[in-house]
């Protein structure tokens, strides 16, 4: 079968529409993730076990079990509790908390090979922990991960797209509603496909600005 | 409280790693104003007692006070960390790798701690900073990173950085090791300047012309215990023991 | 053609997602069965061939079959134009026709009504076309189970859907849902899609279709698998 | 809760549960080669190869893997690569989380210091010397955990495999979701499945992860 | 290479970070058995100048020769790397800090490039191993890991890793500025012993007396151009430049 764009163009607004709501999700999803990554990497080091238990099975159900399924538990789950969050916002807190999840085990390994020295010395000048820890310790442990950081940024901005179960109208979820209309699967999904690629490129692209920053602060 | 208050105090302090028995009742007073140099081999304790004035490295036993209050108390968690940090604050450290924080500038480097801790503004800040480095001859290197410092320009951003939070106490570990004999001087002025403005110093030196020409007493530490301390007169020109003798033989003879 | 391929090989390999009861779904023993490979075997059977049943996640579906993975999709696809421009249909082998759902207690009785509400439908088929053309406030979800979960949890007031698959799987699970009276609407036809190009692939298939449909099988293969005629 | 169900049920979630358990074994090990390769390629000395690495990690990272799967699976017979569904999964799993552990890989390298590196060379050991004996081993303590969040990823990632008739897992559950209409029931089942799975990947990354830290 | 045939040469070293000069044409030759001391004020560039002889910090203009061959030639990058390890497995380098390797205890620090560029057994490598660390006195501490040791201990198992490798040139940057003064007195025998084994060294140094003591030639850095040098007496007792007159003045003053 041969591939035929000309249909295309037609149905650009809705794909554009779909990026549009796929880059929002990424963005507060993305934000959420790597503060959430960072918190949770410290109550993961540093907190009274009995704060800590509590939050390894937290961590282990978002790491043992699909995004899928934790979108649909929130979405489809939360509301016969009583809590009816928007599509939008269980998307974001879905992908935002699982992405946080991952951030999390990242930024506790680079925190653990911080030098001991880097402590020591913030406590010296009399930094109490969290103040050495926010002001010393993590933004050198977030300095040495940012390569697998960008790794789940990117995951995620791919992900984004299973927000579509609950019925969030991003870019994959266009594209498929375009191949519904016009049954040229594989036109459409090339067409989301370098979407989400120009996405991916901006996201590289403040990846490299980034780690050039910090070469000279090693 | 001891009876006759001293600014520092540390009593039957010991600590051990392992099997290894790193200090072993180390006993020490400090008056304010005083500069102590700490002299002794490799490997003998001398940055480990030091650590242990901050309670970096806990002692396994013995006690800690500085100018009245006891260092290493033993408190719930909560106000230990209170408490911990307020004495920090009062206590300045130079360590013997630096430390600088490689992801800061010079600039944040000395500024960070004051601007967090005493809430200074901006501007403040930038004061400080300029007057701290220009005391060491830092200021021209003001944003640059640590990584692109010299050894002797990394060990005066780390007294810098010391300084900048006025504490009342300073602890050297090989303060002046990276420093060339110019500096020496130069940081050698700072101090008594320092002490001249009472503050206190203990300073571990391998520079023995250095300490005798700063240092108001002296210890010699050997394998965890002191073996020997008084004025650096005496210690230098005509130690009582044997072993301090020994150590010193080339400094004693060359001064002879 | 590839017909004579498949009489060489003796096998024909038929598509469907395996989730779509009660044409499509598996059995306790993780067997896929039901009213569209029942077809599918009858057809197979009648042209000379074995049938192999391949399942697959919907999303993929039309793309396997161009790319020649398998031979058919019996997999109740409805046939659209867009569609066929595509590939090419057998059938309409069976009919269906669209039905809206809602709460006995939702006071929803007329089509006049679902103006306004809430209005939930499987994404990407007919109905959400057909609700979007109508100005309805459409959330769309990924099938007949989200759909039925999402009017429990009242986050929808209604469902549209192909009224077979939806009566049976509420009878299947002890929903009392109701069904919106005297709402008239095009029938929809199943079809059978092949690849474009295989005339004589298809006029075999069809010929097959006509003759059970003749000869009572079919009639007892929908008797069996939905109670009732449904051409 | 229809238990009944789950327990007529969950012998056909076991084999599932191998399907997918052969899949992210085989998809490790091809990830880790790709990653090895790629992070290999994008801190060579060569532009080139540099280039080759970051186009790898920009193009496959970028784009989402179902299309890569569809591309592999459809597309590849119409350039004569015919690959049954399983072989497919693994090849276009792998070369797509390698890309994301060529990432990992190169950032824990460039996590050591250089003084490291250059105390090596001092000695007079080679490039390759000097990063098997002395960067390596130190990076390998950095990227363990990094590589599990990978392997982790992978291994729900292995869901995707159902657009392409492969069924795993997840697809086992969907299968039976749509048939059945009981999705709490199936998601539990699957849910309860791919838990064990990755909670004994976990454990061994743990365990790696503290053997490597003794130091 | 040159008419007259000295062990190491360097001609028109120039070096830039960005728009920083740090060293700015300098020429140094040290013949066999010779042990050159380097001093200066920090960042005058000296450890730069001790790097660029490993070709580690590649020089933006000159040359580096050693024993006839240049070091920093440009060749093509197989041959070169072949050429440049072979170099530097004739140098051993000891640098400011340190850098030993976390994650080897001292003994593989000391073994590992033995046992693979040399292929010496296992026997051979503990033997070594045992040998070089007795002569820095630190055989005790063979298990341990560098995060166990104290600064001086570190120091000391640097050089032992430098000298394993039986190196024709030795560089020390600030090769005993961790060290008490008994230690530097060893080390100071060490290197007396391995100079009259024809053993080669470049000394970075801020210790006068020590340069003093060792060295048979010593120069003066300056901003990254060599003010002065000459022999120790000369240099240390008598310079002929003012600015070395002014950076040793401490020095002189102690020595009149
Ligand atoms: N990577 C770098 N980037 C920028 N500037 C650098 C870099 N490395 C060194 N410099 C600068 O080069 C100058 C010379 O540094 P070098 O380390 O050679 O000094 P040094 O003579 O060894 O001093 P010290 O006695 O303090 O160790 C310094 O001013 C330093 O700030
Ligand atoms: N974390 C540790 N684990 C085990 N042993 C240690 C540790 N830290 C220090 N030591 C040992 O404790 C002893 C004292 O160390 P310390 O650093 O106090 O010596 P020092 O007097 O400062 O020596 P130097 O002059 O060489 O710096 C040394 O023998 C050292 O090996
Ligand atoms: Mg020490
Ligand atoms: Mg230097």
């Amino acid at each position: 079968m041969g591939l035929d764009f000309t249909v295309v163009p037609g149905f650009m607004d809705i794909i554009l529409l779909g990026a549009l709501w796929t880059v929002a999700i990424t963005v507060a999803s993305a934000v959420l993730s790597f503060f959430g990554g960072i918190f949770f990497a410290v109550i993961a080091l540093y907190t009274h076990w009995t704060v800590r238990l509590p939050f390894k099975a937290f961590e282990w159900l978002f790491m043992g079990t699909p995004l899928l399924l934790q979108l649909f538990l929130i979405y489809f789950g939360l509301v016969q509790i009583g809590i009816d969050l928007p599509a939008f916002v269980a998307g974001v807190v879905g992908l935002g908390l699982h992405f946080a999840v991952y951030n999390s085990e990242l930024i506790q390994t680079a925190i653990i090979a911080v030098d001991k020295g880097q402590m020591e010395a913030a406590r010296t000048l009399g930094l109490s922990r969290g103040e050495a820890l926010r002001k010393v310790v993590i933004p050198q442990a977030v300095r040495d991960v940012i390569p697998p950081i960008g790794n789940n940024m990117i995951a995620l901005l791919k992900d984004s797209a299973l927000v579509s179960v609950i019925g969030v109208s991003e870019l994959t979820l266009s594209a498929q509603r375009v191949i519904g209309k016009t049954y040229r699967p594989f036109e459409f999904y090339l067409v989301a496909a370098a979407v989400y690629y120009v996405i991916n490129l901006c996201m590289e692209w403040v990846q490299r600005r980034i780690e050039r920053r910090i070469a000279l602060s090693r | 409280m001891t009876e006759e208050k001293h600014f520092v105090e540390i009593r039957h302090a010991k600590k051990s790693f392992g099997t290894l028995e790193v200090l072993k009742d180390i006993n020490l007073t400090v008056e304010r104003g005083q500069i102590v140099g700490i002299i002794g081999s490799s490997g003998s304790g001398k940055s480990t007692l030091l650590r242990a004035i901050n309670d970096l490295d806990p002692l396994s036993g013995g006690e800690v006070w500085l100018d009245g209050v006891q260092v290493n108390k033993s408190l719930p968690h909560r106000q230990y960390e209170k408490h911990i940090n307020a004495m920090r604050q009062q206590v300045g450290m130079v360590f013997q790798h630096f430390n600088l924080f490689p992801h800061l500038t010079v600039r944040d480097n000395v500024t960070m701690a004051p601007k967090l801790l005493k809430g200074i503004s901006n501007d403040e800040a930038e004061t400080l900073a300029r007057e701290q480095l220009e005391h060491v001859g830092m200021l021209e290197k003001i944003d640059a990173f640590p990584s692109q410092l010299s050894g002797g320009q990394k060990q005066r951003v780390a007294i810098a950085r010391a300084l900048a939070m006025k504490p009342k106490l300073m602890l050297f570990d090989e303060a002046t090791s990276a420093l060339d004999p110019e500096l020496v001087e130069e940081v050698n002025q700072v101090m008594k300047k320092l002490a001249e403005e009472h503050m206190t110093m203990i300073i571990v030196t391998h520079e023995m012309d250095f300490a005798a020409s700063v240092c108001d007493r002296v210890l010699f530490m050997e394998k965890g215990v002191v073996v020997e301390e008084g004025p650096p007169e005496v210690i230098f020109k005509n130690p009582e023991k044997q072993r301090t003798r020994e150590f010193l033989r080339k400094h004693i003879e060359g001064a002879a | 053609d590839e017909l004579a391929d498949l009489k060489e090989e003796g096998v024909i390999r038929i598509a469907m997602s395996g989730a779509y009861p009660p044409f499509n779904f598996v059995n306790d023993q993780n067997e896929v069965v039901g009213f569209d490979p029942a077809i599918g075997k009858e057809i197979a059977k009648r042209m000379g061939l074995e049938a192999e049943i391949v399942t697959t996640a919907w999303d993929g579906i039309i793309g396997g079959l161009l790319a020649n993975k398998y031979d058919a999709i019996v997999g109740s696809m409805s046939i659209t134009e867009e569609r066929d421009e595509v590939v090419d249909f057998v059938g309409p082998y069976y009919t269906t026709k669209r039905a809206i759902f809602t709460k006995p207690d939702s006071g929803i009785t007329s089509i006049d009504q679902v103006e306004g509400v809430q209005v939930g439908v499987t994404l990407g088929e007919t109905h959400e076309d057909w609700a979007r053309d109508r100005g309805y406030k459409v959330r769309t979800y990924k099938g007949l189970p989200e759909l039925l979960l999402e009017l429990e949890n009242g986050r929808v007031d209604v469902i549209v859907n192909d009224s077979i698959a939806a009566i049976l799987a509420m009878k299947e699970n002890g929903y009392e849902y109701t069904m919106i009276d005297d709402f008239e609407t095009e029938v929809i036809g199943a079809g059978i899609a092949i690849r474009e190009g295989n005339p004589e692939l298809g006029a075999a298939m069809q010929e097959a279709l006509d003759s059970m449909m003749e000869d009572g099988t079919y009639l007892e293969i929908a008797n069996e698998w939905v109670g009732g005629d449904i051409r | 809760m229809d238990v009944d169900l789950m327990m007529r049920v969950y012998p056909f979630f076991l084999k599932a549960a191998w399907v997918t358990i052969q899949l992210s074994i085989l998809t490790t090990i091809l990830g880790l080669a790709c990653g090895a390769l790629g992070a290999a390629a994008r801190l060579s000395r060569f532009a080139f190869l540099r280039f080759l690495g970051a186009a790898y990690v920009s193009v496959i990272r970028g784009t989402p893997a179902l299309i890569q799967l569809f591309i592999l699976y459809f597309g590849g017979p119409q350039i004569g690569i015919q690959l049954d569904a399983f072989e497919a999964g693994v090849i276009g799993l792998g070369v797509n989380i390698g890309a994301y552990m060529t990432e990992t890989i190169r950032g824990s390298i460039i996590a050591i210091d250089k003084g490291q590196r250059e105390a090596a060379r001092t000695l007079g050991l080679s490039k390759v010397q000097a990063f098997r004996k002395v960067t390596l081993p130190q990076a390998f303590r950095l990227m363990i955990r990094p590589l599990g969040v990978n392997i982790n990823a992978l291994i729900k990632g292995t869901a995707l495999v159902a657009a392409i008739s492969v069924v795993e897992l997840t697809y086992t559950a969907q299968r039976y979701i749509g048939s059945t209409y009981k999705p709490f029931e199936m998601f539990l089942l699957s849910g309860v499945l791919y838990m064990i799975i990755i909670y004994g990947t976990g454990r061994v990354i743990t365990w790696l992860d503290r053997k490597a830290r003794i130091v």
